[in-house]
């Protein structure tokens, strides 16, 4: 399977007054293959979002390198069109994703524009409503504004924003996560459709351990900006090897009573980024901590199955 | 315990400066300092013309000298005695200051030498031989009102002999004294013990700060002041009709003139300036302002010595166009005429009438501060403003209204006439001759034939003569003014 | 927070040397002979010119303005021209004035607006919110002099409610000056039908004064009630059974509170600037007049002072605002 | 034919410009549903029409010439032939206020245009660009900030002269550090929206964000405040007139009329007072509309729609 | 469990005056909770869920309005009695409420402690230092760590969690008989929020109170409650149990919804289609209707009664009604099975 993007000790430190950084992301290495769903949980703020920026270069990192189809594209300042135009994003929020006050034609059509893709404005709308038609929506909406739209739509549109430029890989970040639950199936199953329809590469972010079981082929699981455990989306699921994995699977709330197992109530909250806890990110929390090592030594990612990572001194 | 006569008077005092008598030089100021020092000499109660005794009992004039014998017994009231070297200090005080109000003096060549205290006499040297009554005038005004010396030395900043100290106290030989000024507030006089004429019959004079007149009027017929001191035309009627107040009108010798530009075109042209002086119907104007003034044609007041009371150019518009279409300007031309503020009425007619004519006029109606400036420096088209004589003699008026040799800035007098840029050396020949007439009836004639030609060639028309309106409490009494704005308080009586 | 304070300062001296700078410039621009006018218009020009020298009038204006800024270090702004005092001298007297009046106007103010505020947003689009609307706009609607003379009309002409205008009655002098202010230094001497007549003299410019600012504050008062009323933690201390005095007061109006203190200090800003027009109206003697009066007469160094100091007022409001933002709202920190 | 072909041409132009700005018909439907909901809006609303009317036809309406001088008719008091009655120099008052109308929308329209555009591009620039820009745009408003805006205003005026012009300017100077202000808040807080953010995944230059994206929004909200100050400039502008440094006689200024007027409170007191009440409306009619755009602007209290 | 009626809605309609008209949010909503038990309350944004429980303490905001019904809460019609009844004997003492987002929902202005403090002040006529010692005793209760910081510290410097334990020990202070809690974890993240709900369950059998949890999360309630209601569009479709619910749903809704839960891969997700309805055009008869794939001519006329499938399971449709007439229940029993089994292989 051809590499598409390849992520390299990656980190992100947002400056927070004078001398403190909010380490958001802190040394993210994993490479994702074209045509893959690469589905990336963790609770908020652990990094998620700030990693999916990166991805696509909206901003910098701090240190590491990303390597997009073997080009590293971290050392760019401004990214050339065609880059750009093939790496799109998909925002959690669509309430405030679409722009208030363009309509949905705009709003779809401004990439278009920027980047010449139609000669006319004729031409504009045709493709627009293809597009519409594609996502589901009807050409009505062309000169809606977002606020008449529902929740699913406006989340229709933003996904109808980023594939008319025709892109290879985008990240869609937590999708459904503001979206009731029938809806969400709904938006789901267009995001699958759609990625047979164009080859697409997605990275999907989100905090829901069963959505990415069911959606992607491979997951990382961060916690305060480090992988914890990242392999194929079966492998876990079925071993989860990490205690961060396993206590947050314990505790998803099941419909179904066969499979509820004992929850494992992890004590405590999750620690600030400021500064977060020396050695193991997760040992302030850890039901399974071995010792001091835990406290002292930050845990290699090491591959203790096949093609399945484990960062946790359980394993040394 | 008899109960204090109080008087309260409700007057605008923002625009006195300063109550020392080598400064002050407003109309406001000149009233109350009247009151606070003595004079040498001084008019009857209510004329401008015939002089009494001051502070001088009786003076002599020999040539380009003048000498008054100073009353016995004086005092200050602070107790020292009035002496001829306190009114020579007071004098030579005003020359060396050279405040505002100053030429009054030093226009006769006066300097602090030619002033001399001898025994109980006081001699003063002039350059030339003045014409007495002109001297006498302006010996009546308030800058020479004298002070007491040991208390302006004793005061002595820097050398500014008490200047600072006396322009919010007073040691006077006056009815009155100065007792407290709280600015923009009020001012506090009260009887002074020692003073040697008329005993007054009012224990205090309080003056307040009233700057709107319609507030004076409230506040007169809600009976918190005795006296409003300015008043509108509009509203005499008012007065007139309430019960327990009465009014009291004045002439003065104040006037509201017109003015253009001597030097720039048009108005340079005199076929022009008849043009503009026939088109303005003073009458109207007269009317706008709610009458009660007096009409008016030429710079020396109603009621002054050598008064003409023709109209060389009067109102005509057919006429006016004429001298337009003769002068080349058949469809007039646009001009600006600026104006300030309290003449705004005054202004919006005139150029009502201008317009009728076919001058286009913009009126520009500013900060007087602002209009003085421009004015000082010839800048301005159109003018209208006011104009009031320092002491009654039509010498006050003529210079300023007809004496220019030059309008450069070599020019002596830089008054009106050279403000407006226009120098007629006639006219300038016939004011400085009038000066030096030592007959009465010769003047007189020097002075008609000056006006005439001033009304049909110069650049002025006079507007209107001005009249002080006052609102009084029935209980004030013999509230005496004359045309220069002056009031012996000690007269004034006052009702319980 | 001393280091908030300290950038809040430097800002502060900043805004004040931008102000006096532009004054400055202003007031110098004007083509005008200030000097000629104090002089009065039979001055001759000789006098004229020796007394611009004598002010440094004919100076280049560079030169000018640094002999200025010199002198407004040590507070000292020249002579006026209009009073022949030392400016500073002169701000002492009419400052406290004016200081009397913007306080019981923004005790009216704060009283009245507050007050109605809040009943108009607790009763909202009921006839209590559109009758405080409609009273409180009227008060922002009417252009302050006028409101001034329809008060001396009625009020005093008509009612005899109010006297017609100064700071005192006529035959009642001034208490001895310690704070300038009529109504402290009464009752520090023991005056007290001096303190009752200054406090008379005091109402009618304080009301027109307090209107206005009633209004704004009224405005302000119900928006941000409205909002705060429809905060979660609002119907949490309902849910609580708290009684609905304890929410609007305890709950809604501690939060509410912030931009209402904000509008207070902007008030007290506005409230200089009515002052200009309430105190002509009023003749009441104090900054506001001073600085038309001064602009009128173009008495530069009496206009830069007194503008000077109004604006300095101005910002420090503004920082004392910012400042007190911090006891009333944990959240802000510095 | 043809013109029935236009006919048709220009149906179906009707009809697909409905369609495509259905949103803004429904906007606007949903607008006048709000103000009509709100009595005090209408009144306010109502006030500027007629002001608006006012100075519109002023020359139909006007019984009199505004400035015709009738010296034998001065201050005659409200009769059948005046119904305000007539000022210092015989002229009909209410033909003044009416034509005042004009001059007092004109001031209000005119200080806008100034500070509109002025306030967007400042505030627009040290929002965006921040930095020093920021920095030197912000200090010098906090500096005009400083000045009670009356006294301000004052010191221009009297520096550049009276006149109608310049009172517009001094105002506008005084003015459009509030318009940068907002303006500079509202792109700081939409530059980090997540909106933005999109638009800058497309690919969009910031010229075009700053321009298509921030703009329109801080237009809008700076529209909706100035109509809340469009009572305020008419009353500092009548404030100006009164103190002698704005509009010149003869304009019939309300402010102008009320200064001169005011000799006159007593004995003729419908020389101060209509002009007086004209300024009272006009300012209250604007407040009231203004405070109810901004009610109905608000999405806070415009929700329903979630 | 006593099965005393704690509270009954009877045919509760509410209405909110808006521009756009009136949106008719409740429907003639019926419902029943017994004394002690845990009942979910589950459905899509915007069906009413709030809007009911605010209507229990008659909270229900400006422009809403309660049009008709009766809530009967310990047989007494809490819509007859006064504000100050209800304020001085209900809210706060009898019934209390957590919110969704607890930072929001805590006054910032106030201290955590104070506010704790003040509902005990205002219920339980305690003194202010009593009030104090309760307090913290109440923090230690939620698990809080250093309580007496805690209480000293304002809403903002706390996380979600801890603020919703501080909302949680508010609204238990003064042992209410019902707790209402809306959506109390829909804000948290996953580990915290579990830890939040297992206090709430230890707390509540501690105080043995009876709670209605909202959520739009079925899988919660299944996890947590005894019985839920199932609400679409201001009408309740469907009340059973839990198992009844999840193993026996009757509603095409209800069905929809347990469909659309991710929970297995190799299953289709399936989508509701169509959106939620506007509530001021709702559908006519049925709200469901439209989106239903088994509309029937007269769901679009009339409303369906609500109809007794079991004891304690009720629901509001029309194809139950035909079924049940036709008394071929296999046949639903057999389309659900297909699904359950479905569902269980992967496990
Ligand atoms: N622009 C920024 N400036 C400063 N800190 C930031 C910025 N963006 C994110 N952070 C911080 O970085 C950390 C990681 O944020 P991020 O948004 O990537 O988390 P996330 O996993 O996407 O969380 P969520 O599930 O809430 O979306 C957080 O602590 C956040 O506060
Ligand atoms: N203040 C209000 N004004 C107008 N409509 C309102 C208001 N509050 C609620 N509604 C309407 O009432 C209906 C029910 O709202 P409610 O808040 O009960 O939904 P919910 O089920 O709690 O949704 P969520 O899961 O989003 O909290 C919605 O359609 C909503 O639009
Ligand atoms: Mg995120
Ligand atoms: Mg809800």
């Amino acid at each position: 399977m051809e590499e598409l993007i390849q992520l390299k000790e990656i980190k992100k430190y947002f400056p927070w007054k004078k001398y403190k950084y909010v380490k958001a992301v802190d040394g993210v290495s994993l490479s994702i293959n074209k045509r893959d769903i690469f589905g990336l949980v963790g609770e908020s703020g652990s990094g998620k979002t700030t990693l999916g920026r990166m991805m696509i270069h909206l901003i910098d990192s701090t240190s590491g390198s990303i390597f997009y189809k073997g080009k590293d594209i971290t050392k760019i300042k401004k990214l050339e069109k065609n880059l750009r135009r093939n790496m799109q994003i998909v925002f959690q929020d669509p309430y405030s994703s679409l722009h208030p006050r363009k309509k949905i034609k705009d709003i779809i059509g401004s990439g278009l524009r920027t980047h010449n893709l139609v000669r006319s404005e004729g031409e504009l709308v045709t493709k627009i409503e293809q597009f519409l038609n594609l996502v589901g929506m009807g050409e009505e909406h062309l000169y809606r504004y977002p606020h008449e739209l529902s929740g699913g739509q406006r989340q229709r549109i933003a996904i109808a924003r980023a594939l008319i430029l025709n892109p290879e890989f985008v990240v869609l970040d937590e999708p459904t996560s503001s979206l009731d639950v029938s809806v969400q199936a709904e938006i789901l199953n267009l995001l699958k459709k759609l990625r047979e329809e164009f080859d697409l590469t997605y990275v999907f972010i989100t905090h829901d351990l069963y959505l990415a079981r069911i959606i992607t082929e491979k997951i990382a699981i961060m916690y305060l900006g480090k992988i914890m455990e990242y392999g194929d989306t079966e492998s876990i699921f079925k071993n989860p090897l990490h205690p961060y994995t396993e206590a947050l699977f314990s505790v998803i709330p099941k419909l179904d009573p066969q499979k509820r197992t004992k929850k494992i109530i992890l004590k405590g909250e999750i620690p600030s980024p400021f500064d977060p806890p020396l050695g193991c990110r997760f040992h302030t929390r850890c039901m399974k901590k071995i010792g001091e090592i835990c406290e002292k030594v930050s845990p290699p990612l090491k591959e203790v199955e096949e093609k399945h990572f484990v960062s946790c001194h359980l394993y040394d | 315990y008899a109960a204090e006569k109080v008087m309260v008077i409700g007057m605008n005092t923002s625009p006195i400066v300063s109550l020392d008598p080598a400064k002050a030089y407003e109309f406001e100021g000149s009233w109350i300092l009247d009151n606070v020092y003595d004079k040498l000499v001084r008019f009857k109660p209510g004329s401008a013309s015939e002089i009494e005794p001051g502070i001088a009992e009786s003076w002599e004039f020999s040539g380009n000298n003048i000498t008054f014998t100073i009353r016995d017994g004086a005092k200050f009231s602070n107790g020292d005695p009035v002496d001829a070297e306190a009114v020579a200090y007071s004098l030579k005080r005003v020359v060396k200051l050279a405040q505002a109000p100053s030429w009054v003096i030093t226009q006769f060549g006066v300097t602090e030498d030619s002033i001399k205290a001898i025994g109980n006499k006081v001699q003063i040297i002039m350059d030339k031989a003045y014409s007495p009554s002109l001297v006498l005038s302006c010996m009546t005004y308030s800058v020479t009102g004298t002070v007491n010396p040991k208390v302006a030395e004793e005061h002595n900043v820097e050398g500014d002999m008490g200047m600072a100290y006396l322009t919010e106290n007073s040691v006077g030989s006056g009815p009155y004294k100065l007792v407290s000024w709280e600015r923009n507030q009020k001012l506090l006089f009260e009887v002074n013990e020692n003073y040697w004429g008329t005993k007054p019959e009012i224990d205090k004079i309080i003056i307040i700060d009233v700057p709107e007149s319609s507030s004076q009027l409230l506040q007169l017929k809600g009976g918190t002041i005795d006296v409003a001191w300015n008043l509108e035309h509009d509203q005499i009627p008012d007065v007139e009709k309430t019960k327990g107040v009465y009014t009291l009108s004045k002439p003065q010798f104040k006037l509201i003139y017109f003015g253009m530009n001597g030097q720039t075109p048009p108005t340079d042209n005199v076929l022009v300036r008849r043009a503009v002086k026939s088109a303005i119907d003073v009458e109207a104007v007269i009317k706008a302002v709610g009458g009660g003034v007096t009409e008016l044609h030429t710079f020396i007041p109603k009621g002054m010595f050598a008064y003409y009371d023709g109209e060389e150019v009067p109102y005509n518009p057919e006429k006016a166009k004429e001298l337009l279409a003769e002068a080349g300007y058949p469809n007039g031309f646009e001009i600006t005429l600026t104006v300030p503020d309290f003449l705004s009425t005054e202004g919006t007619v005139v150029k009502s009438y201008l317009e009728q004519v076919g001058i286009k006029t913009n009126l520009e109606v500013i900060a007087y501060t602002t209009l003085l400036g421009k004015y000082r420096e010839q800048g301005l088209e159109l003018v209208m403003a006011r104009w009031g004589a320092d002491y009654a003699d039509p010498d006050a008026n003529a210079k300023p209204f007809a004496h220019c040799r030059t309008t450069s800035d070599e020019a002596t007098i830089k008054q009106l006439a050279w403000r407006n840029a226009y120098a007629n050396p006639e006219f300038t020949d016939m004011v400085e001759k009038a000066a030096f007439i030592q007959d009465r009836d010769e003047r007189e004639k020097v002075y008609l034939e000056l006006q005439k030609k001033w009304q049909s060639d110069g650049i002025f028309k006079i507007l209107y003569q001005m009249t002080i309106q006052l609102g009084l409490n029935d209980r004030v009494g013999n509230f005496i003014l004359n045309e220069l704005t002056q009031t012996p308080w000690e007269l004034i009586t006052l009702k319980d | 927070m001393l280091k908030y304070v300290i950038k809040r300062l430097i800002l502060f001296v900043i805004v004040i040397f931008g102000v006096v700078t532009i004054t400055f410039f202003i007031s110098h621009v004007i083509p005008a002979d200030p000097v000629g006018a104090i002089l009065g218009e039979n001055a001759p020009q000789e006098l004229v010119e020796k007394m611009e020298r004598q002010l440094g009038l004919d100076l280049p204006l560079g030169q000018q303005y640094t002999r200025y800024l010199k002198g407004l270090i040590n507070w000292n702004f020249g002579i006026s021209l209009r009073t022949q005092k030392q400016v500073s001298e002169d701000l002492r007297v009419y400052f406290p004035a004016t200081m009397e009046l913007a306080f019981l106007a923004l005790f009216i103010a704060i009283i009245l607006g507050i007050s109605i505020g809040v009943i108009s947003a607790v009763k909202r689009n009921q006839w209590q919110d559109n009758a405080s609307r409609v009273f409180s706009l009227v008060g922002i609607s009417m252009p302050a002099f006028w409101l001034g003379l329809l008060f001396i009309l009625i009020l005093y002409y008509h009612l005899g409610l109010i006297p017609a205008g100064g700071r005192l009655s006529p035959h009642i002098s001034p208490p001895p000056m310690v704070s300038g202010l009529y109504l402290l230094d009464s009752l520090i001497a023991g005056q007290f039908r001096t303190f009752w007549d200054a406090l008379y003299h005091l109402l009618g410019p304080a009301l027109v004064l307090g209107w206005i600012q009633t209004a704004y504050i009224c405005r302000v008062t119900r928006s941000s009630m409205l909002e705060v009323l429809n905060e979660e933690y609002i119907r949490t201390a309902r849910v609580k059974g708290l009684r609905e005095r304890v929410v609007i007061f305890k709950h809604a109006f501690r939060n509410a509170s912030i931009p209402i203190l904000t509008m207070i200090g902007i008030s007290f800003g506005y409230m200089l600037e009515g002052s200009v027009l309430t105190e002509t109206v009023f003749g009441y003697p104090g900054l506001g007049r001073y600085a038309v009066n001064s602009f009128l007469s173009l008495d530069l160094n009496a206009v830069i002072g007194s503008v000077t100091l109004i604006a300095i007022c101005y910002a420090l409001s503004n920082l004392i605002v910012d400042l007190l933002y911090a006891a009333l709202d944990p959240r802000i920190k510095y | 034919m043809v013109s029935n072909l236009a006919k048709e041409n220009l149906q179906n132009w009707i009809v697909s410009w409905g369609k495509r700005h259905s949103s803004e018909i429904s906007d606007f439907k949903e607008t006048v549903y709000l103000i009509k909901k709100s009595p005090l809006t209408m009144v306010g609303l109502a006030v500027i029409l007629i002001l608006i009317i006012m100075a519109i036809f002023a020359p139909y309406i006007a019984p009199y010439d505004p400035v015709a001088m009738h010296l034998d008719n001065r201050l005659a008091p409200p009769s059948k032939a005046h119904l305000l009655g007539t000022d210092e120099l015989g002229r009909d008052i209410l033909s003044r206020i009416i034509y005042g109308a004009g001059v007092a929308l004109k001031i209000v329209l005119i200080v806008l245009a100034i500070d509109l555009p002025l306030g967007i591009l400042l505030g627009l620039a040290a929002g965006y660009f921040g930095g020093w820009i920021d920095e030197i745009i912000m200090r010098i408003a906090d500096i005009f900030m400083a000045f009670p805006r009356l006294i301000l205003a004052m010191a221009i005026g009297t520096a550049l002269g009276p006149s109608l012009r310049n009172t517009m300017i001094a105002i506008a100077l005084t003015m459009w550090p509030v318009y940068a202000r907002l303006a500079r808040g509202e792109t700081l807080s939409i530059k980090e929206r997540t909106f933005i953010e999109a638009e800058r995944a497309l690919g969009t230059s910031n010229f075009r964000i700053l321009v298509f994206n921030i703009l329109p929004i801080c237009v809008s909200t700076l529209i909706v405040r100035a109509t809340l100050d469009m009572g305020n400039i008419i009353r500092i502008a009548a404030g100006m007139s009164f103190l002698g440094l704005g509009a010149q006689p003869p304009t019939p200024d309300w402010g102008l009329m009320v200064s001169t007027g005011r000799n006159f409170l007593i004995n003729q007191w419908w020389v101060p007072t209509f002009p007086g009440f004209a300024i009272l409306l006009a300012v209250f009619g604007f407040n009231l509309l203004g405070d109810g755009i901004r009610d109905i602007s608000d999405p806070y209290l415009r929700r329903g729609r979630q | 469990m006593a099965e005393e009626i704690l509270l009954e809605i009877k045919d509760l309609r509410v209405n909110f005056y808006t521009y756009r008209g009136v949106v008719k949010a409740l429907n003639g909503v019926n419902l029943k909770i017994y004394e002690g038990e845990f009942f979910g309350l589950v459905g899509e944004t915007g069906c009413g869920k709030s809007v009911t429980a605010s209507a229990v303490l008659n909270l229900v905001q400006n422009p809403g309005k309660i049009e008709e019904g009766e809530i009967l809460f310990k047989q007494k019609n809490l819509l007859k009695m006064s504000e100050k009844e209800i304020r001085e004997k209900i809210r706060g003492k009898e019934i209390t409420m957590i919110m969704q987002y607890p930072i929001a929902a805590l006054n910032p202005v106030i201290n955590n402690g104070d506010q704790i403090a003040e509902a005990l002040i205002a219920n339980k006529n305690m003194n202010e230092s009593e009030a104090r010692k309760r307090t913290i005793e109440l923090l230690k209760e939620v698990n809080i760590p250093q309580p007496e910081k805690i209480a000293r510290q304002f809403p903002h410097q706390l996380s979600g969690g801890m603020a919703q334990r501080v909302m949680i020990a508010m609204m238990l202070s003064t042992e209410p008989s019902l707790l209402i809690a809306d959506e109390p974890t829909t804000a948290l993240d996953v580990s915290i929020q579990a830890q939040v709900l297992s206090l709430l369950k230890d707390l509540i059998s501690k105080h043995r109170a009876t709670v209605l949890l909202i959520t739009h999360d079925l899988s919660v309630v299944a996890e947590t409650c005894s019985r839920v209601g199932v609400m679409y569009a201001g009408d309740m479709v469907e009340i059973g149990t839990v198992d009844q619910i999840i193993n026996n749903p009757q509603h095409p809704y209800t069905k929809g919804l347990i469909k659309a839960i991710p929970s297995d891969r190799s299953k289709e997700l399936v989508e509701i289609r169509g959106s939620v309805p506007d509530l001021v055009n709702p559908p006519s008869g049925c709200r469901f209707h439209p989106r239903c794939d088994y509309t029937k001519p007269i769901c679009k006329k009339e409303k369906p009664q609500v109809l007794q499938v079991e004891k304690e399971h009720v629901t509001a449709c029309f194809l139950y009604e035909e079924s049940r007439n036709k008394k071929s229940k296999e046949e639903y029993a057999g389309e659900y099975k297909g699904g359950a089994n479905g569902r269980t292989d992967s496990a």
